[in-house]
C-alpha cells in the first residue's frame, strides 16, 4: 500500500478531481469556483483542469443553485455543489427540505435525487455570527438525507467519493478549522463506508462521541484525562443522518459513562438526540448521567476570548470528564 | 375594468397576435377536446370533493385550459415539465392517464405518486413529468437544473416550466431566472398570469405587473400571449420552444389567463365580483374556441357530443380505476424514503 | 368575571385587533391580509377596520417582509408578521437566525428587535409533505428568539398579546388543526405569562409532556389510560424557547415516569433535547426510561391512512403508556 | 479593456454625468479629508491585521473611498444606514469615531459593537448606522423595513442602503426592490458595482450587468455614476436622496467603482491581472480629486501635509484607543442574547 500526504483540504480536492475524471455526469456547481477555487480553496486547478462547464461558477444564489444541483440530478447529472457556508445555506434550505429530501418519497420512489452538497461549518476562526455557526443538526433532522462530517483527512476523500455514489441528496459538513489538518492516507482514492461512526481511540473509562471539527478536541482532551489515569475512548459519529447507534452503544457497555462533544447550540442539539437515544436503548448500562458539552447559546462573538469561551474546547471536556466521579 | 382594479390584464403592453398555425378538423378537434377532457376532469373532482372523496387541497383549473393544452401542443414526449399544484391541466394534456390522476387524489396506491403526493404532487417520470410543486416558485430552480442537465449532455430538449404571476415576486424566480439567462439553459418559461395569487391582485404582488417586461431585463426573449385563446398559446409556444430546443437559449411567455374557480376548495372568494367572473366568462377559451371551430365548419353538434360521451366515459372508468384501487399497506410507511440499493 | 366563547381562530384575531387598537406602532404584514383575512382567515374584517397600511398584504416574498419586519422594528414599529405555514418559514430563515436572533448580541445590546411572527404549523389536513411539517424544534434551537406554541384558546390571544409586549423576536406556532377549537375565555383580552409550561391534567402516574397540536392527543390519551386505572399527569410546554424544565421536573418528582409527545421528526426533535435535559438533571427520579412518541421520520404522506399513521395518536400515547410497566 | 473581459464597465450605456455641485475650499477640503480618512484608516487596518492585532475577515474599501464620502454628502444624521461587511467607508464618513471602529476590530468592549462583530459588522445607532450585514443581500430587506417605518410614522427620512454588485443575483434583492418599489418607502438603494464579487467578475454572475437597468425594470428610477468621481457621486446622491427624502419613492444609483485591494485579507487575488489594476489606479478617486483640487487653486501641498499629519494623529489616538480597551469580561459571555426587561 503506497502512502501520500495530504491537507483535509488536498482530500476534498483529489475525490473532487477523481468524480469527475471518472464520471463524465459528475459536475461541479458553486460560488468563486474559479479565480479562488472555492471560498477556502478547495478546488483551485480543477477549472483548468476540466473546464468551466463541468466546474461551473455560480453567482451568489444559494436557493438557485441547490435548486439546479436538485433538477440536474434529476436530469440525469451528479451534481456535486459547493455552498460556502452553513450559515448561507440557510438562503437553500427551501430546496433542501422540501425538494430534495421529499421527492423521491412524495414521487411513490419515482425519482431520486443523487445529489452531493458541500459546505463548510464551525467556529473558531473568529469570524463572528454571521460566519461561524453549526446547524449540523438541522440537517441530521431531515429524512431524506444523508449527512456526513468527515473529521480526518481519510474521511475528507473517502466519504465525499461514498456520497458521489448514493442515489439519494448527501450534505458533506467540513469543519473549516480542518482545511489544513495533514494526514498519510493511502495513495488510491477509493469511498469508505457511510453506515458507521468509529472508535478512534480505545479506553476503558468512559467514552467521548463527537464528530467534525470536534473530534481533535476530544482527542487531546483524553490524552490530558490520561495524566489522571482516566483511559477514555473516542467515538467519531462520521455519519450524522442516519445516526449509527450500535458503535455508541457498544462503548457504553464498556464504559458506562459517555460524554457528548457538539460544536452546535445545546438546546435542540444532536448532543441531546444522541443523549435521548442511549436513554432509551442504552439506559440501564449507564453508571452516570450522560454529559454533554456543546457550544454556549450565543450568536458566536468575534472577539477571541469570547468565542473561546464560547465553543468547546478539550480543557473543558476533560474538566467535564473529571467531575463524573470515575 | 381597469387594470387598476385588479380584474383586467395590463394594456400597457398588449399580447401580440401570435400567428395563427394552420387549422384543420382533426387538429380542431384534438385541441377542444384536450381542454375539455380538463374542464370535465376538473367538474368531477370538485365534485368527488364534495363527496369527501378527495382531501386535502384542491386547485381548479377551470378557465385556464387552453394555457396548458395550446403549450402542450409544442413539446415532445422527449421534453420535460414542471409545474405547480394547479397541475391537472398539465398532466392530463401531457397524457398522464386520468385514471392513474383520479387515484392519486383518493390516496390509492395506483395513483400516479402512489397516493403520497394527492392533488398538489402529480409524477410520472415515464412520462418526464416532473410534478407538482406546492411551494410557490419552488420549481423554478429545478427546471433550470433540468434544462442544465440536457444543455450538459447535449440533449436537444426543453424544459418547460409552469408558474404563476405570484411567484414572480419570490426570490426564487429572479435566481431562476438569471441562472437561466447566464447559462442559456434549454428552459421555456410560462408564467400563467390569471391575476390573483389566492385573493392578492396581481397589483398588489409586483411593482411591474407587465410581467414579460421584467422578463426581458434579463435579457430573454419574452412575450405576453392571450392565454384564452389556445391557438395563440400554441403559435407562441411553437416558436419558443423552437428557439429552446434549437439551442438559443431561455424563452419567457406571459400567458393571460383566468380562473373561474376559487383559488382552492377551502377559498370562500370574496376578493372579486361577479361582473368581474362573468366578464371572463365571455372569453371561456373552450367557448370560444368551439364557436371558432364551429364558424370554420369544422364542428358539428355530434361532434361535441360524441366528444363528452367519449370524455364522459374516459371520466367514470377513471373514477372507477380510483375506487378500486388499493391503498398503500401501512407497513409501507417507511418505503422509499430513501432510494432501495443493490447492498 | 365576563366570558365569551371564542375559537382559536377568534382568539388570534382579537389579540390582533386588540394590539392594533392599543399601540399605533403595531401593523401586521404577511400575504393575503386582504381578502383572505391570511391563509386562515384569522385577520379577516381587519383590514377594513385598520386599513391597508396597517394591514399590510405582502406579495410572496418570505425572506423579504420577514426582513422588513426586522428593518421596520429597529425603524420602532411593532410589527407581527404572519407566514402562511412553517413549511414556506424556510424561506426566510436566513433572516431569522442571521438578522432577528444576532443583531441584538452583535451590536452589544444596542439594537432589539421587537418582532412577532406568525405562522401555521402542523399536519393532520391531508397536505402532503410540502404543507404538513413541524419544524417548531429547529426555532427552538436558536438562541435570541423566543418560540411560543398556544395549544388553547386562551394561551392563542394572551401569548400573542404578550409576544407584542416583548421586546425580542417572538415565533408563535399555530397548529393548523386548531383553529376551530372553541372554548370559554375571560371577555378583556390580556397578556398570559409566557415563561412557564403548565399542568393541564393532574395525575399520580406518569407525566405526558406536550405542546400544540398535541395536547388534545395527550389529554384524550389520558382519558383512556384513566379508564385502566393509569392517573396521567399532562403538561403543556407553552413556550418552546427558553424551555421551563421546571415544571416538567416537579411532575417527574412526583411520577416518576414520562412520555414526551411531539409531532416533529424523532430524530432530533425537542423531544429528544427535553429527553436529553431529564437526563442531566432528573436521572435519579427515573423509575423508566424517558420515552418520547414522535412523527414518523418521513416526508408526511398525502393518504389519510398514511398520515394517520405517521402522526402521533392518542392511542399510541395511550400504548407506549401501557409498556411503561406502571 | 472590455466589458466582457470582466476588467471594465459596461459601455452599452454610460454613467450620465451628473450635475456637479459648486466646489468650494471648504466643500473641497472635506471630501479629500474624510476620503483620506478611509484609505490611510484600512491601510492601518491591513498593517494591525498583519500583525494580528485585527482577525477574522478583513475587506477593505481602498479604491471605493468616493462612494461613500460622495453618497454621505447626501444624507442627514436622521438618516439611517445599512451596508455590509466592507463598511469601514460607511462608518467613518457617517462620523463613528475611527476609534470605536479599530477597538471593534480589536475586540474590545469600548469597540462600536463592544468586541463583538469585528470589521463585518460595526453597529451604532446614535449614529443610526444600522450595519454591517456580512450575508451578502442579506441587509436589503431590513432597509426596506426601516423605510417602511418611517413611510407609516410620516417621517420625511432616508434609509440608505449599501450592496456590492454581487447582490443583484440574490433572491433578496429581487424581493427587496419588488416591495420598495410596490410600496413606494423612501429607501435609496446604492450598489456599489466593484465588477467582481470576490472572484467572480460580474459577467459570471448578471445575465444583465447594466444594473441600473435592471432596478428600472421594477420601476425604480435608477441611474449609473462615476463612483471614481466623488463630486459625481455626490451630485447623483443628493438628487436622489432628495426625491426618496420628498416622497418621491426609492431611487437606485450604481456606482461604478473598483477596489485595489483583494477581497478580504485571505484573498490571493489571482483573477485579475496586475494591469487591469493599474488601469483602474489611474482612475484612483482620491489622486483625481487631488489633481481636481490643485488645478482649481483650492488645495495647496501644505493643506496635504496638514491633511495628512492630522489623519495621522487621529489614527494614532484610534489605535492607542483599541489597544487601551478592555476586553468584555468573559462572564458576560452570555449577556444581551436577550434584551433586559423592566421585571
Ligand atoms: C412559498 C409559498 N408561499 C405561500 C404559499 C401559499 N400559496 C399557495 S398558492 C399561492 C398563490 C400563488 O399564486 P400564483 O403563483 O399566481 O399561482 P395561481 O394559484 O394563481 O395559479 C399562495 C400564496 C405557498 N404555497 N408557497
Ligand atoms: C449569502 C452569501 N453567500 C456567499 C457569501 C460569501 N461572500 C462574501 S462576500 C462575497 C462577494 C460579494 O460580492 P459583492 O456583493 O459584489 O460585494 P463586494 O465584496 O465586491 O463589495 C461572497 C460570495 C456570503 N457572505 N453570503
Ligand atoms: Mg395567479
Ligand atoms: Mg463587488
Amino acid at each position: 500500500m503506497t502512502t501520500v500526504k495530504l491537507t483535509y483540504r488536498e482530500a476534498v480536492r483529489a475525490a473532487l478531481s477523481h468524480a469527475l475524471a471518472t464520471d463524465e455526469r459528475v459536475f461541479l456547481m458553486g460560488e468563486d469556483l474559479g479565480g479562488y477555487g472555492g471560498a477556502f480553496a478547495v478546488s483551485l486547478g480543477l477549472l483548468d483542469e476540466y473546464g468551466p462547464e463541468r466546474v461551473r461558477n455560480t453567482p451568489l444564489s444559494e436557493s438557485g443553485f441547490v435548486g439546479a444541483g436538485i433538477g440536474a440530478a434529476l436530469g440525469g447529472m451528479r451534481p456535486i455543489v459547493e455552498v460556502m457556508t452553513i450559515n448561507f445555506s440557510l438562503l437553500a434550505l427551501d430546496q433542501v427540505v422540501n425538494n430534495a429530501a421529499t421527492l423521491h418519497y412524495m414521487s411513490g420512489g419515482q425519482m431520486s435525487v443523487p445529489l452531493v452538497v458541500r459546505m463548510a461549518t464551525g467556529g473558531g476562526r473568529q469570524l463572528a455570527a454571521q460566519h461561524a455557526h453549526s446547524l449540523e443538526a438541522w440537517y441530521a433532522h431531515i429524512p431524506g438525507i444523508r449527512a456526513l462530517a468527515p473529521a480526518t483527512v481519510d474521511d475528507a476523500r473517502g466519504m465525499l467519493l461514498a456520497a458521489v455514489e448514493d442515489p439519494d441528496p448527501v450534505f458533506i459538513f467540513e469543519h473549516a478549522t480542518l482545511y489544513p489538518l495533514e494526514d498519510e492516507v493511502e495513495e488510491e482514492p477509493r469511498p469508505v463506508d457511510i453506515a458507521h461512526a468509529i472508535v478512534r481511540r480505545e479506553g476503558m473509562d468512559v467514552t467521548l462521541v463527537t464528530y467534525g471539527g470536534s473530534l481533535g478536541k476530544c482527542l487531546d482532551a483524553a490524552e490530558q484525562l490520561q495524566q489522571d489515569g482516566i483511559e477514555a475512548e473516542v467515538i467519531d459519529l462520521r455519519t450524522l443522518r442516519p445516526l449509527d447507534m450500535s458503535t455508541v452503544l457498544a462503548s457504553l457497555a464498556k464504559t458506562h459513562r459517555i460524554v457528548i462533544v457538539d460544536e452546535g447550540w445545546r438546546t435542540g442539539s444532536l448532543a441531546g438526540e444522541i443523549s435521548a437515544q442511549i436513554m432509551e436503548s442504552g439506559f440501564d448500562l449507564l453508571d452516570w448521567p450522560v454529559q454533554r458539552l456543546c457550544s454556549a447559546e450565543v450568536p458566536i462573538p468575534y472577539a477571541k476570548h469570547l468565542e473561546d469561551a464560547a465553543l468547546p474546547s478539550a480543557g473543558r471536556v476533560a474538566a467535564l470528564v473529571r467531575e463524573m466521579a470515575i | 375594468m381597469s387594470a387598476r382594479a385588479g380584474g383586467g390584464h395590463s394594456t400597457r403592453s398588449r399580447p401580440k397576435a401570435a400567428r395563427a398555425p394552420t387549422l384543420d378538423r382533426e387538429h380542431g378537434l384534438e385541441l377542444l377536446r384536450e381542454m375539455l377532457r380538463i374542464r370535465r376532469f376538473e367538474e368531477r373532482a370538485a365534485e368527488l370533493y364534495s363527496l369527501a372523496k378527495i382531501r386535502g387541497f384542491l386547485h381548479l383549473y377551470i378557465g385556464e385550459e387552453a394555457v396548458a393544452v395550446g403549450v402542450m401542443q409544442a413539446l415532445t414526449p422527449d421534453d420535460g415539465i414542471v409545474a405547480t399544484y394547479r397541475e391537472h391541466g398539465q398532466a392530463l394534456a401531457r397524457g398522464l392517464p386520468a385514471g392513474s390522476l383520479m387515484a392519486e387524489m383518493f390516496g390509492k396506491a395506483n395513483g400516479c405518486s402512489h397516493g403520497r403526493g394527492g392533488s398538489m404532487h402529480f409524477f410520472d417520470i415515464s412520462r418526464r413529468f416532473y410534478g407538482g410543486y406546492a411551494i410557490v416558485g419552488g420549481g423554478m430552480p429545478i427546471a433550470v437544473g433540468l434544462a442544465l442537465a440536457d444543455k450538459l449532455q447535449q440533449r436537444m430538449r426543453v424544459t418547460a416550466c409552469f408558474f404563476g404571476e405570484g411567484a414572480v415576486a419570490e426570490g426564487e424566480f429572479h435566481e431562476s431566472l438569471n441562472l437561466a439567462a447566464l447559462w442559456q439553459v434549454p428552459v421555456l418559461f410560462l408564467c400563467e398570469n390569471n391575476l390573483y395569487a389566492m385573493g392578492t391582485p396581481i397589483a398588489q404582488e409586483l411593482a411591474q405587473t407587465d410581467i414579460h417586461l421584467r422578463a426581458e431585463s434579463y435579457g430573454i426573449p419574452a412575450q405576453a400571449v392571450d392565454g384564452m385563446s389556445v391557438l395563440d398559446v400554441e403559435a407562441a409556444a411553437r416558436v419558443a420552444a423552437e428557439e429552446v430546443r434549437s439551442g438559443g437559449g431561455p424563452r419567457f411567455l406571459e400567458l393571460r389567463t383566468y380562473r373561474y374557480r376559487a383559488h382552492s376548495m377551502a377559498d370562500p372568494d370574496l376578493y372579486r365580483t361577479k361582473e368581474e367572473i362573468e366578464h371572463w366568462r365571455e372569453r371561456d377559451p373552450i367557448a370560444l374556441f368551439e364557436t371558432r371551430l364551429r364558424e370554420a365548419s369544422l364542428l358539428t353538434d355530434a361532434d361535441v357530443a360524441t366528444l363528452e360521451s367519449d370524455i364522459a366515459t374516459e371520466l367514470d372508468e377513471a373514477v372507477a380505476v380510483a375506487e378500486a384501487g388499493p391503498l398503500e399497506p401501512t407497513e409501507d410507511l417507511l418505503k422509499d424514503v430513501y432510494t432501495p440499493t443493490g447492498a
